[in-house]
């Protein structure tokens, strides 16, 4: 070891040395945080592509959710076709109406039916040059049970009995609708419409149940008994009845009715969580601190109490979100949604339920976005919640 | 402050409290009839002179921090005065009460929890400012990078939230922020017993230095005895909701009269083993009663060594022991 | 005790008679009437359904006989099912919400905490995720959806329950599973949380540090700390479930109390509404009650807690 | 006396999101039987972990990196978990800061109590009552056999902590580490804990490691002490060693922060400057470098060793050195009566 | 010639029915009991007693537990307990000769019972739903003690003896014969009816009350579950009845019901989810599908100025394809250019749909442009200012998807925008009754076999004349057609669909279908042309 090591230093140096801690905002240390939590990010990329996909998605079709094309009815999005004449593909849908597609899975036109036997399960269709007999009385026919194929075209030559390959509808990617609707659209614009209830009734809720909520409990004493009652008896009624009263008090009028029911009825729970949330805090020296300093009670309230019970409420926002959709869904689901044409993804999936058997895609699109979006929800909700915990705040 | 000056305005009260009474309810119902209290200060009467650090000790749940507590009125008062500068403050209207919320602040226990984690160091500091010397940001901003100066806080530090720093500079903003009004009397809640052992002392000094430079006036409340005598000029222990002893701090610890202070004294573990081993120790059997339900007369009787009968029915007044001593018992 | 719990049981009839007194005006505040037909009824005949019903008496009259009836337990009349009483109504369908409702708790409790504990304990692991990919996927699935694919699949494509009501044993799988769906993933969820933070208090450090066996540091001395919360979860939760509910009710043709619900609200049969709130308010606030009564059980502390400032 | 415990170059690290925490970086230290050795230290100097590594308490994310936990010749570091589990409450005891939350609020005190002697010592029900009952007497809680029903939060804290106590020493373990268990407590309830300690220190064969921030506490039921800054051992000695002639910078900055009850006439405290060090990112040098009163320019770069500077007193600075400057009027020593 | 293509369809429909009918005469019931399973395709009726029920799903269980006059299956009517009658000639007094019968208790029924049971249903304090019913009977005093004006006593109805039944109606009413088959008018057993245990009504959902004279017997009950019916031993005709037990499940959701129906759990299904129809029309004999007696429509609120000119009611009827809308649900369903279904034969037999023509309403897309140019005329060319309205309908998968439809053609053809509203089935009501609509769905099914039934809704003053049509044409030649029979009565209703249709206060969209699922093994079902089902003379057949 060197001697001229053993020399002092002077401190005044030694104070710049000191290492800089990284200045961070709340915001960027809980993003930061939140950035190494995978499933939250995933959740984030998630809720991401569902607003993406509700809107903006939409500008980019030139199909409507509401165009009809009734001839294009109940169609799957993958085409089992058959090539019942040269370099052409027919596709036979459940109903038995018979289209032209491409090979591709482009649907290029429907063939009339001309005639029809319904005893002898023969039909015959018609595009105006070409006759086209379909048999389907394979497996349904007494003297045609156990065959291997269900149905025959017949084109003035062989019967065509299998199927030349089954290829991905590309008119319609997720299927049409019993209105032939394109399904993927509706699916997009039932985004737009789930999303914007869930978010709109959830922003209400927030602004009411966090007035509500540091109102009694800053005010404590009785006025935070009294309103609290208040809140007990609101949260034991049930809330379908609660929903469809008001649903059926203010009348369909479009999306606000839904927002106006969701958003009078999960306030409760955010104005219980904020209401805790400020009862532990307003003990807290800060907000001593401020009261010493005269600050007013507003100010305290809004600058000092509610950003700090912050987190909680975005993490209860993140659940509430997707509780709304869900109580949205329910609501679509028996019959008391937003208006027609417009559907949400509660009304898809209600629609498609009587159908269920035949057309069960029609429910799983529906079904897939909400389940995607509770899933991307949760998991962002899960990664806010530690991302945003103040006991994990520190250095 | 010099020294005479001291001296000549200590004859002054610059806060008297009198017979200050502060209850809690517990189980406010709306059905329910029985009220229970916690009577967490129950009628004590001290005052403190203008400029000197009258210190207030005690064990936890005496009452110390609420009654300094009630003193700024962060409480209401259930009962008896807090005059300052010869107005009752108990009465005050909030809107009357403003004038006075500049005057006297406050420095809080806890570092972590005293200070906004959602504000800047400027945001903190200037909330005070901005209501009671309202200026123009830049003049704010002045004032505390002045402020910061003093607390020896760098400028760059302004603009830094509170999680950014250690426990002791987080005190440090917390003075800050009760000094940035200009107040008269300082009310310190346990500010240093939250640090670390090596950053007390810092605070410490700074907290001397302060009073000297700004004409302070402090009511330190601690449980640490040891660093109350080292500070206060006058000392107060509290017990159970009353004050014991009322003296001088060199005086409390060469000649302390009631024997809960001398329990209190001889119970302060000594950094010197030859002096402990020396040391005879009163060591106090039992805990702290309620104060829901305190014993009727001496509040201390219960544990007291001395206690005689008469000490479980009279509750003993504080009396004068000496010059400026006073102590609360019935064996003296 | 005794005097809190009174003093709780009063508070909770005081709030079962809000409920009843909100809910009884805004039922009447709503547009249709229980007699509303497409083709109207003849003014005469509708003259003697209002009279028979009680209903062309002033609003506060209704209100107040109705109240009169409510602390008999008289429920008065259906209006929607002609010559049944509101209790008949109730007494027949509710057994049957209460038995899935009751076998889907305790499905909830049953799995729901152990995979939960499980879950936290593996902290992390391969089947830490797992569990919690599934509970979290339980949460996604709106219950609509999950009874349908249940019917789809279970009954209609396997065959292995009945698809419509509640005749045997295996009718119950469907409805009960459906229903528990949700909670069960959000218990699951729940415990495993609630677990995890019980996992690093001090005192499960001492159990440790007292050399006991891991098992013991677990089954005893983080899980029944650990409950707690999902105690407060299941009371509102057993309330709502064993109350029925609309949907797993409507598709698997269980004629519950849930499903005469939402019936009897679109066909304005004022009494029946009226009890099944009353009934779900009483047996929320009950539940509520009973919450408290499992803390104080579970955790002595509350047995004596006095609410300081 | 023979050793007891050993700790070699222990380094634990806890691996947070936010990268390494560096808690112990090194300790050493050795424990004879019967001997009460302190840890002194302020929050985050290691004086925790270093007693949870000895435990085998430390859980996810932190690790023991580094060194041999020597008790009675095995090393710890190597036992598994149930080897440990069998070990803890037993052999080694430990008790904790905070005795409000270190009992189980749930159950009983004669259940956690029985709970542990029966894993320990294979004896029957009612004789592990007995025992309990025994050692609730002689912690000094009173109607033993009532109390012993209760659960813990209808106990005080200064009873609690003798319950935790009680259930420490309940199987006449060697060794109690006692970790700050009387900064919780109120003085005069500290004051009964410390008597209670001094006097079980008679009455028990057990060595205890004492940790505190609290010099005083030290002063009151140590031999031998460790003082700690910064995940690393500043200085060891015996008490008369630390106390009347510390040889670390440290430890002597230590003593001169404190206020004296003895001084007559008020002195200002000559404080140590500056915060105690990020052990995410640990100065290079000695832990103590940026707030020492004599930092050299070697301080900054390299750890120091540790100097040997009598039998029983070690110094981890380079002002021990041969090739370093003398300090005058360095020790200045905490004698507090002239 | 389309037109006819539309008929011969509902016509296909109906063979299968007659052939099954018809093979009830091959096989008897074989030794063990013969079980079937039904889905009533509702959540439960809300009642089962003859004189209070209003609804069809009540229906099908009174016309399986009860017997009228007569029974009326397939759009014959047949001797019930009247084993003939007698008409005065001037057509207003009815004598019905009755069999001797007994009630499912053993007792014997008589004419006494049929007069307590008609003169219940008018007596205003039974509250029957159906009372305005009456109205239609024609039976003198009938309608003004309904309407609680004229005494019970004054009712043209009486018992001359124990097996003669008199009725004197006000004016002739051809199809009184037929109408007394239906549910309403069903004799009830007076002991049980008022039976001290339990509220008016639940004596017929009591099983050890109820008392029936019909095929079956009320036998167990479970509210919003199910009923059982079981062989009623008393029955005129047991012996003709060839199921034991039926099994009722009440089970609201298609679905659900399908699936159970797929799997063997269900012999009858009432309601079959309509996305399925179309492939089971193709694929699967045990699929049916029939004509229900009554239209479709939208409701014009006429006291509207946007809607006061016949041209823009025209243009906006003329624009709708009926037949896409038809295609869509492929269950059979006729578009309608009139408002009289198919199925009632006029005086000369002929069916009355088919004579009445469709009134230049194209039932395709052929009428387009004409109703472009009558929205022109109108002073709309191309929808061009027409203000946007509200096409409401009641909360309905099946009506919003017309809706739906409906509002997407006018947007194409006419260029004229509406938005859509769903309101709660009783919130609806309301709006439509106190006219707080714009254009708002109907719906009517007749309950007699007359078109008088479906018309006589539009003449000024019916409660269900939403639109608030007001024609003193159309009111007269409904008088005339109530107060005459035979050609008289029809060229009346002629002329009246004439003018409705001409004025176009409605725009029929099209004529119901009722669909089921009736498993092989399930055998000689029938079906009244009101709707309800008739298990009398059905049985089981094993394979």
């Amino acid at each position: 070891m060197d001697a001229s090591q053993f020399t002092f230093v002077d401190h005044s140096t030694l104070d710049e040395a000191e290492p800089a801690r990284q200045s961070l905002t709340y915001w960027q240390d809980a993003w930061r945080r939140l950035k190494k939590h995978k499933p939250a990010m995933a959740g984030l990329v998630g809720v991401i592509i569902v607003i993406l996909f509700g809107f903006v998605a939409p500008l980019f079709t030139s199909v409507s959710y509401s165009d009809q094309t009734i001839d294009y009815s109940n169609l799957p999005p993958r085409l089992t076709i058959y090539e019942i004449a040269d370099d052409y593909y027919v596709f036979l849908t459940k109903d038995y109406k018979l289209l032209r597609v491409s090979g591709r899975g482009h649907i290029l036109g429907r063939l009339d039916r001309i005639e029809q036997d319904a005893v002898n399960k023969l039909y015959t269709y018609s595009d105006g040059n070409l006759d086209v007999v379909l048999d389907f009385g394979y497996n349904l026919l007494p003297g045609k049970m156990d065959s291997p194929f269900d149905y025959s075209f017949t084109v003035d030559g062989p019967e065509v009995t299998s199927p030349a390959k089954k290829v991905f509808n590309k008119t319609y990617p997720a299927g049409s609708d019993s209105l032939g609707r394109n399904l993927l659209v509706r699916v997009m614009y039932g985004a737009r419409i789930s999303l914007t209830v869930a978010f709109v009734a959830s922003i209400v809720n927030l602004l009411i149940g966090v007035a509500y909520g540091s109102l009694a409990a800053y005010e404590g004493g009785r006025t935070d008994i009294i309103m609290m009652r208040i809140v007990d008896i609101l949260n034991s009624i049930p809330l379908v009845l609660y929903v469809i009263l008001i649903m059926v008090l203010v009348g369909n009028r479009g999306l606000w009715t839904m927002i106006i029911a969701l958003g009078s009825v999960y306030w409760v729970v955010m104005a219980r969580l904020v209401r805790g949330q400020v009862l532990s805090l307003k003990e807290q020296e800060f907000i001593l601190a401020a009261r010493a300093l005269g600050v007013h009670r507003r100010n305290i309230i809004f600058r000092h109490l509610v950003p700090n019970a912050i987190g909680p409420i975005i993490v209860s926002m993140t659940m509430m979100i997707p509780a709304a959709v869900f109580t949205e869904s329910f609501i679509s689901f028996i019959g008391l949604g937003v208006s027609a044409p417009m559907a949400s993804w509660g009304t898809l999936a209600n629609n498609a339920l009587t159908g269920l058997l035949s057309y069960p895609y029609q429910l799983f699109f529906p079904s897939l976005a909400i389940a995607f979006t509770m899933l991307s929800f949760n998991m962002l909700g899960d990664g806010l919640r530690d991302a945003l915990d103040p006991r994990l705040r520190k250095g | 402050m010099s020294l005479e000056a001291k001296e000549l305005s200590s004859q002054s009260p610059l806060l008297e409290v009198k017979g200050l009474r502060k209850y809690f309810e517990l189980r406010t119902g709306l059905l329910n009839s029985r009220k229970s209290y916690l009577k967490a200060v129950d009628g004590i009467s001290f005052e403190i002179r203008k400029g000197e650090t009258f210190g207030l000790v005690g064990e936890s749940g005496c009452g110390k921090s609420t009654t300094g507590r009630t003193i700024i009125r962060l409480y209401e008062a259930t009962g008896g005065e807090v005059m300052f500068d010869g107005v009752d403050l108990t009465t005050l209207p909030e809107k009357e009460l403003r004038p006075y919320r500049k005057r006297i602040q406050m420095i809080f226990q806890d570092p972590y929890a005293s200070l906004n984690p959602r504000m800047t160091v400027t945001d903190i500091i200037g909330e005070g400012i901005q209501i009671h010397n309202p200026s123009t940001a830049q003049a704010r901003q002045e004032v505390i990078y002045d402020l910061l100066a003093r607390v020896g806080l760098k400028r760059e530090h302004a603009n830094r939230y509170p999680h950014e720093f250690s426990g002791g500079q987080r005190q440090r903003i917390g003075i800050a922020r009760a000094l940035a009004v200009g107040p008269e009397l300082v009310v310190c809640d346990e500010p240093i017993s939250a640090l670390d052992v090596s950053v007390q002392a810092q605070v410490v000094n700074m907290l001397e230095d302060l009073q000297d430079d700004m004409g302070l006036t402090y009511l330190f409340i601690a449980h640490d005895l040891s660093m109350v005598k080292h500070i206060s000029d006058r000392i107060g222990v509290m017990y159970l909701g009353v004050l014991m002893e009322v003296c001088g701090s060199e005086e409390l610890y060469s000649n302390p009269t009631h024997p809960y202070t001398k329990a209190l004294l001889s119970a302060i573990p000594i950094p010197d083993p030859e002096l402990t081993r020396k040391n005879k120790r009163v060591v106090l059997k039992g805990d702290v009663p309620s104060p829901i339900d305190p014993p009727v007369g001496c509040r201390f009787a219960s544990r007291c060594p001395v206690a005689t009968s008469i000490c479980r029915e009279e509750t003993p007044e504080l009396r004068e022991m000496g010059s400026d001593h006073f102590a609360a018992c019935h064996n003296i | 005790m005794a005097s809190y719990f009174l003093r709780r049981f009063l508070y909770s009839i005081l709030t079962i008679f809000l409920i009843a007194t909100v809910t009884f005006f805004m039922m009447h505040s709503i547009p249709g009437g229980p007699f509303t037909r497409e083709r109207p009824v003849p003014d005469e005949i509708m003259r003697v359904l209002n009279e028979k019903y009680n209903l062309d008496a002033p609003l506060y009259e209704q209100y107040y006989d109705y109240m009169k009836g409510l602390i008999t337990f008289d429920f008065g009349p259906s209006f929607s099912k002609i010559g049944t009483s509101v209790n008949d109504l109730i007494s027949s369908g509710f057994p049957r919400t209460a038995k899935v409702g009751a076998l889907a708790c305790l499905l909830i409790v049953a799995v729901g905490i152990p995979i939960g504990i499980i879950s936290a304990l593996k902290q992390n692991r391969p089947i830490d995720y797992t569990v919690m990919f599934m509970a979290t996927l339980g949460v996604t699935i709106p219950s609509f959806v999950l009874a349908t694919i249940i019917i789809f699949f279970f009954a209609g494509k396997l065959g292995w329950i009945p698809s419509f009501g509640l005749e045997t044993w295996r009718s119950y799988l469907g409805p009960v599973l459906a229903l528990s769906g949700y909670s069960l993933s959000f218990v699951a969820r729940l415990t495993r949380s609630s677990m995890l933070e019980v996992l690093r208090q001090d005192y499960v450090r001492t159990a440790r540090a007292n050399g006991l066996k891991e098992l013991s540091v677990i089954g005893k001395h983080a899980v029944k700390n650990a409950i707690i919360p999902v105690i407060t979860y299941m009371g509102p939760t057993v309330a709502a479930i064993m109350t029925g509910s609309f949907v797993i009710e409507r598709i698997f043709a269980i004629p519950g109390i849930g499903r005469y619900f939402v019936e009897s609200v679109s066909n304005r049969d004022y009494t029946t509404i009226m009890a099944i709130t009353v009934l779900y308010a009483s047996f929320y606030v009950i539940m509520v009650l009973l919450v408290d009564v499992a803390y104080a059980l579970v955790d002595p502390r509350i047995r004596f807690e006095k609410e300081t400032h | 006396m023979s050793t007891l415990l050993e700790v070699k170059n222990l380094k634990t690290s806890f691996f947070t999101h936010l990268g390494e925490i560096q808690a112990v970086r090194g300790a050493s230290f050795t424990l004879n039987q019967g001997e009460v050795l302190g840890i002194v230290g302020e929050s985050g100097s290691g004086k925790s972990v270093t007693a949870l590594s000895v435990m085998g308490l430390i859980e996810e994310p932190g690790k023991i990196k580094e060194g041999e936990i020597l008790f009675e010749g095995q090393d710890l570091t190597r036992y598994s978990n149930s080897q440990m589990s069998e070990l803890r409450g037993n052999e080694i005891s430990m008790i904790f800061q905070d005795p409000m939350t270190s009992l189980n609020p749930v159950y009983t005190i004669q259940n956690q109590m029985v709970e542990v002697l029966r894993r320990h010592q294979k004896i029957g029900k009612a004789e592990a009552r007995k025992r309990a009952i025994e050692m609730l007497r002689l912690v000094g809680i009173p109607e033993p056999e009532k109390r012993i029903k209760n659960y813990p939060h209808e106990f005080s804290g200064g009873m609690r902590q003798r319950v935790m106590i009680a259930n420490a020493l309940s199987c006449g373990p060697k060794l109690l580490i006692a970790d700050e268990p009387t900064t919780a407590l109120d003085v005069t309830i500290q004051a009964q804990i410390l008597d209670l300690m001094n006097e079980l220190k008679e009455r028990i064969n057990a060595a205890i490691i004492l940790i505190t921030h609290d010099l005083g506490v030290i002063a009151e039921v140590c031999d031998h002490i460790v003082v700690m800054y910064g995940g690393s051992i500043m200085e060891t000695g015996t008490e008369k060693d630390i106390f009347y002639n510390p040889q670390h910078p440290y430890t002597n900055g230590l003593h001169k922060s404190i206020p004296k009850m003895t001084t007559e006439q008020k002195s200002r405290l000559i404080p140590i400057r500056g915060t105690p060090p990020d052990l995410l990112h640990p100065p290079a040098g000695c832990p103590f470098s940026a707030r020492c009163p004599h930092t050299m320019a070697v301080c900054l770069e390299d750890a120091p060793p540790t100097y040997g500077i009598s039998d029983t007193q070690t110094s981890a600075c380079w002002l021990m050195d041969e090739k370093a400057p003398k300090v005058d009027n360095y020790v200045s020593g905490g004698k507090g009566i002239e | 010639m389309r037109r006819f293509i539309v008929l011969a369809l509902v016509f296909a429909f109906l063979t299968p029915m007659a052939i099954l009918a018809s093979a009830g005469e091959e096989d008897t019931a074989p030794a063990e009991l013969a079980v079937m399973n039904w889905s009533l395709g509702t959540a439960g009726p809300k009642t089962m007693d003859p004189g209070l029920n209003g609804a069809s799903d009540g229906g099908d269980i009174i016309s399986n537990t009860f017997e009228g006059l007569f029974r009326e299956r397939s759009g014959e009517v047949i001797p019930g307990i009247a084993e003939s009658y007698d008409l005065s000639d001037d057509g207003l007094v009815y004598t019905f000769h009755l069999r001797e019968s007994k009630w499912s208790d053993g007792s014997p029924l008589t004419a006494h019972d049929f007069v307590y049971g008609w003169k219940r249903a008018i007596d205003p304090a039974t509250a029957s739903e159906y009372g305005w019913l009456w109205h239609y009977t024609n039976v003198v005093g009938s309608e003004e003690a309904n309407a609680g004006e004229a005494d019970l006593e004054d009712v043209g109805i009486r018992a001359v003896d124990d097996y003669t039944f008199e009725v004197i109606l006000k004016s002739p009413a051809d199809y009184f014969a037929s109408l007394s088959s239906f549910y309403h008018f069903m004799p009830v057993k007076q002991s049980s009816v008022e039976h001290a245990d339990g509220a008016e009504g639940a004596w017929a959902q009591k099983p050890d009350i109820f008392v029936s004279n019909g095929p079956f017997v009320l036998t167990s009950y479970t509210i919003g579950g199910g009923l059982t019916l079981e062989k009623n031993p008393y029955y005129w005709a047991a012996d003709e009845v060839g199921i034991d037990v039926i099994n009722v499940k009440f089970i609201d959701v298609a679905s659900t019901a399908y699936t159970a129906y797929q799997a063997g759990e269900l012999d009858f299904l009432s309601d079959v989810p309509p996305a399925e129809i179309p492939r089971l029309l193709a694929e699967n004999p045990e699929f049916y599908a029939l004509p229900l007696l009554g239209t479709y429509y939208y409701n014009f609120n006429m006291d509207l100025d946007l809607f006061a000119d016949s041209r823009v009611r025209r243009a906006l009827a003329y624009s709708i394809d009926r037949k896409a809308i038809t295609e869509v649900f492929g269950d059979g369903r006729v578009p309608a250019g009139g408002f009289i279904p198919p199925g009632m034969p006029d005086e000369q037999g002929r069916d009355f749909f088919e004579t009445a023509g469709t009134y230049g309403i194209s039932l395709d897309d052929s009428s387009y442009d004409l109703a472009k140019d009558l929205l022109a005329e109108a002073g709309y060319p191309n929808g061009a200012d027409f203000p946007e309205f509200v096409l409401m309908y009641n909360t309905s998968e099946g009506h919003q998807l017309i809706a739906e439809m409906v509002q997407e053609m006018w947007k194409t053809n006419l260029g004229i925008e509406c938005t859509l509203e769903n309101q709660e089935w009783a919130v609806f009501q309301d709006t439509r009754k106190e006219g707080d609509y714009e254009i708002a769905r109907g719906g009517w099914l007749t309950d007699f076999l007359d078109p008088m039934g479906l018309l006589a809704i539009f003449v000024d003053g019916n409660t269900y004349n939403d639109p608030n049509y007001n024609n003193p044409a159309y009111n007269s030649a409904m008088a005339t057609a109530s107060a005459t029979s035979g050609a008289d009565h029809f060229d009346a209703l002629y002329e009246a669909q004439d003018l409705l249709m001409n004025d176009m206060p409605i725009i029929p969209v099209y004529h119901y279908t009722d669909t089921f699922l009736s498993s092989p093994q399930l055998q000689g079902v029938d079906r009244s042309m009101l709707g309800s089902m008739d298990f009398s003379r059905a049985y089981m057949v094993r394979n």
